[in-house]
């Protein structure tokens, strides 16, 4: 019996392979193709207190081995959230962590009380590191002191695990990490998307509608992949690993890297049955290569280094 | 209820120049489709380009169970897909609202403009096919507009299933020279009802400026950039007018690709 | 008649398009395939004050659409460049630019110093960016106070133009600039590779002999025009973009940002005549789109933003 | 002084489960090419996979202007390549320093022996066509080795030109049982005076033991990975002895792939 199951700071997942937040709707979406029950988790959109139009067209753009997105939290609401779909995902078998995200302190500790106590929800995710917003997101993500600060003030407002998502759009991510483990994160996700922009050479004007967009897709893997090392390295919280995953080997370059489980995002576009390929892949990398526990790999590559 | 398809290719054409036009094998996907659905296609193997391109349905052959699209090369993702010529083809589908062809438009007094502009023709096929099974091809006018006379595309085939057809070409090398557009503006008054329509913005904004003059009712199918193609990423927004005034986005690939001419913001 | 010279602070270039530093060794490898008398400039390796022999293998390993690389500064010195490689290049039409690099600030202006007043050299374009090394390199370039630091003291060095090299991995790029800019960099040179790994599946060990490694290539395009767009508008020196430009149309993303030139790194692996077939691409553009003066472009997709 | 050519497929044939020949024109490269020297490929049009493969000169046809690649597929790269079966391919070559044929080995006293493992067996094969062509086959004496008998690679085109040889398999469905390493400790006492080899790294190791304990010369080809295959990156560093004693790093691609078997760091 191999045993898959994994504990992400008090969520148990049985599988180590979630759904990234803004990739993956609210799940609904992707039933037509996988039994949503096999998920180790699913990460639902960011959340905000007030519904969110978001950013105008066009909000993305491909770009080699990924994409840029700039769709600027586009979301009904905490409350829609809370009281119209967290009820139709209820059901499952599986956790269902909320992204949260606002402008102020106040908003995520806001979004973070609501959401405390609503049946259905395993975990919170605090998107401090959204690149497309004016306000708020990154900002609280690129200052180690601001970090901590929503943290806590999460922490004070919910009961539920809280997992804390970083950018890697900044100088020192052990800094940013360390931080929020101190202010008291059960759990750290990583990679949010790079920051990054494309051209359009015949209109002579920036692709997105919003400029600047998140890069996500295999082109950040190997930068996610080491954000994970150095902070497996440096900060003992488990880790949800994510950025550019489309395959089990993908996924368990994260997982020997330090990560307790992952997410996948932008496969889900490709590929939409990716997650359940990639839970299926990591049971038989573990049978062929004689583990018989997904947690003997977290780290591994580490061992004697 | 989408599938995952891997067709397999059963036919290659180039129809005009750089239009293709495949065909593949999919029973499941030929029952269930309806037109102005789309296909989320994967063009490469590879990790560049990354995503899938959306193409709409182009003709259905549900006695075969063939599906075919008809698709112009303008960049990485279309020359990729022209260059298979056989083996499978990876395609999500049917996705998004197609057109409205319930019997309440075709039973509307009056005649149906079926308008398209360059590719826009391809997604207008499939609906002739289903206009000619449930109602009477007579009743409906085509107007078909391109660039250039070797530019309009299947014009055989719409004639062959019983229709009438106006052309328009920017350099007059057929039919009336000038808009596709310029045709419809002069066809409504003669009693249009209803009308669909796929074709470049402009084309489609001109169409819904006109109908929204005389007061017809009609459908545009609109094109965004679109990730997920199942409305989980909120990618492809368009701008349409809210129930309770001002304008919301919708996502193109569930709530559309196909809106009411009425809602659409420009 | 077209244009195309443009004045790199100083450094005058028949063409915008340069050669990155480290992709093309000394230039005289690439002479098989292309004139280097048709370049706008050629970067050469990374020159210390004395020889390094550089990383242990495997230095590099291929990721989506890009490549890490953790080559460590392998160079025969600042004596045996200014001697012995510097002079194969003199009788070049090309300015022919040094990249320097060092452990301590004062390695830095040794180099400068030494390099000051040698024929054949055009300008310096400092390193303070590098990520495969332990010490210097990275570390001066995600400080803003270390990066004026470096500059100020090579200014002091020499009477060469200097431009100096960014790293992506920080968190406030403009600041970087900004700071470097103050201390009299002549312009400035963006991007650098960013902080990636990648790990072996099969071994569950790091794939590079150094762990980490720098990414380059086109997956990296879009963060590299995000900085160039950024910086642009933020602080007034010329730019030399870099970043994944493998064509002619990459390149434009990067003038259109506001890049004066651009430089060609990792493609000229691919394809070894890139630089040329971009120079003659550029002129086409020009000529197509009615310009008749490259420097029309830079940052000409900031109009009306 | 590399070329860059763009070689029309004229052949294309899997010999052996998962290795393939390709032959392709490209007379100049032919002219100039020699044994050990290899060619940097680049096997998509796209940016993934992003670098070129260096892969050795196979064969070379100088009066039809041919050269011939042999490869297996081992990943992405060699799995692209193996697809192309028409059209051009991308290749620069000669590059690097090949075996040194020159006569001062070849008029050694004593014979020549050439081992080669697995795929390594693919340089191996220019090799002692030019061996044929300036000396004595009968003199050389070639020893293959492989997993099992359906990986042993071109034992009849070796044989055409006059060589005799012996075979290992790790299976022992042909040949030896056990390692073509073994074959050459025997054979080293009878006379051998040089030996070339060519094969996975532990072989290479192991051949460059014995060729030291026995005193006997002779230049194994190394492989690492490389990104632009001429010299400028210092991506393919190998440890090799410096000539003042103590180790340096040398490339692989242009200082190598081929080094003399004293020389070599492992
Ligand atoms: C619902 C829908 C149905 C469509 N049906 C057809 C059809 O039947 N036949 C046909 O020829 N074309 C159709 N298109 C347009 C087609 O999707 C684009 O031409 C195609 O995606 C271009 O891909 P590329 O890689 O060749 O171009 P690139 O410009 O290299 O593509 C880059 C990115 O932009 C996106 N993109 C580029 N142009 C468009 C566009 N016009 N609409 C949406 N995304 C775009 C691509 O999907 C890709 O993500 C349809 C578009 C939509 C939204
Ligand atoms: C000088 C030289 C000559 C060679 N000649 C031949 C030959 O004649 N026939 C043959 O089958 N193989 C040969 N090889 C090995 C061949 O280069 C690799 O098998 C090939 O690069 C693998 O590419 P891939 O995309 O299939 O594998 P992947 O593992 O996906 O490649 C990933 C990256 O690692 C590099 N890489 C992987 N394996 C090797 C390797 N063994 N050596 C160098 N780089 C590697 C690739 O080039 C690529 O950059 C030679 C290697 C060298 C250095
Ligand atoms: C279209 C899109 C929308 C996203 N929305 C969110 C979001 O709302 N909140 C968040 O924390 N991350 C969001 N992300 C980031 C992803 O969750 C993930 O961190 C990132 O895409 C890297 O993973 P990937 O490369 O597997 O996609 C979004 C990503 C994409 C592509
Ligand atoms: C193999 C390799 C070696 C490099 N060496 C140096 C160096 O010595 N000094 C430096 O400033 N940058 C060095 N770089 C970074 C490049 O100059 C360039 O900034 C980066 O690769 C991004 O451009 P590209 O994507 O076009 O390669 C190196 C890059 C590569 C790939
Ligand atoms: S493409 Fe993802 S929501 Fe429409
Ligand atoms: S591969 Fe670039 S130096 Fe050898």
């Amino acid at each position: 019996m191999i045993n898959t199951t994994v504990n992400l700071g008090g969520i148990k997942m049985k599988n180590p392979v979630a759904t990234a937040s803004g990739t993956f709707g609210f799940g609904l979406e992707y039933q037509q193709f996988i039994q949503l029950e096999k998920l180790g988790a699913i990460i639902v959109k960011g959340t905000t207190p007030a519904p969110r139009q978001g950013n105008p067209p066009p909000r993305i753009a491909e770009t080699p081995a990924g994409m840029l997105n700039a769709i600027g939290l586009q979301n009904p609401g905490v409350n829609k959230v809370a009281g119209e779909i967290i009820p139709r995902l209820v059901h499952l078998n599986t956790p269902v962590i909320i992204n949260i995200a606002g402008d102020t302190v106040e908003d995520y500790a806001l979004v973070a009380n609501k959401l405390d106590g609503v049946p259905g929800v395993a975990g919170l995710e605090i998107n401090i590191s959204c690149p497309n917003v004016k306000k708020g997101g990154i900002q609280f993500g690129s200052d180690p002191r601001s970090a901590a600060e929503v943290t806590r003030a999460v922490k004070a407002a919910t009961k539920l695990p809280v997992i804390v998502k970083l950018s890697p759009n900044v100088t020192d991510l052990v800094a940013m990490a360390a931080a929020v483990a101190e202010a008291g994160a059960d759990a750290l996700s990583m990679i949010n998307t790079l920051l990054g922009m494309a051209i359009d050479v015949d209109r002579r004007k920036p692709v997105l509608g919003n400029i600047t967009g998140g890069l996500s897709g295999p082109a950040v893997r190997p930068v996610a992949v080491r954000a994970v090392w150095q902070v497996y390295r440096a900060v003992k919280l488990p880790i949800l690993g994510m950025g550019g995953i489309m395959t089990t080997r993908d996924a368990l370059e994260f997982i020997l890297a330090g990560a307790t489980a992952v997410a996948v995002g932008t496969a889900n576009f490709v590929n939409p049955r990716a997650t359940i390929e990639i839970i299926e892949g990591i049971e038989n990398y573990l049978r062929e290569q004689g583990f018989n526990n997904i947690n003997q790999l977290t780290g591994l590559a580490h061992a004697g280094i | 209820m989408a599938l995952l398809v891997q067709g397999e290719i059963v036919s290659h054409m180039e129809r005009a120049p750089g239009v293709f036009m495949v065909e593949f094998i999919a029973p499941n996907l030929a029952t269930v489709a309806r037109p102005g659905q789309f296909l989320h296609i994967r063009c490469s193997e590879g990790n560049d380009p990354l995503l899938r391109r959306p193409i709409s349905i182009h003709a259905v052959d549900r006695d075969r169970g063939r599906v075919g699209i008809l698709f112009q090369v303008v960049g990485r993702g279309t020359a990729l897909l022209a260059r298979r010529k056989d083996g499978v083809i990876d395609v999500m589908g049917p996705l998004g609202r197609g057109f409205s062809t319930g019997s309440h438009n075709l039973m509307r007094a009056g005649s149906i403009a079926v308008v398209g502009g360059g590719i826009g023709a391809a997604p207008l096929f499939f609906l002739l096919q289903e206009l000619a099974r449930c109602g009477d091809p007579a009743r409906v006018k085509v107007l078909l507009g391109a660039r250039s006379a070797n530019q309009i595309l299947i014009k055989e085939e719409i004639e062959n299933l019983g229709y009438t057809m106006e052309l328009a070409t920017d350099d007059g090398s057929v039919g009336h020279r000038g808009q596709v557009t310029e045709l419809l503006l002069k066809l409504l008054p003669e009693g249009v009802s209803y009308v669909y329509a796929c074709g470049p913005a402009p084309m489609l904004k001109a169409v819904c400026a006109f109908l929204s003059e005389a007061g017809i009712p009609g459908e545009v199918s609109l094109e965004e950039r679109m990730a997920c193609g199942v409305g989980a990423c909120l990618s492809c927004a368009c701008q349409v007018k809210a129930a309770g005034g001002g304008v919301h986005y919708r996502r193109a690939c569930v709530d559309g690709p196909v809106f009411p001419a009425g809602e659409v913001v420009w």
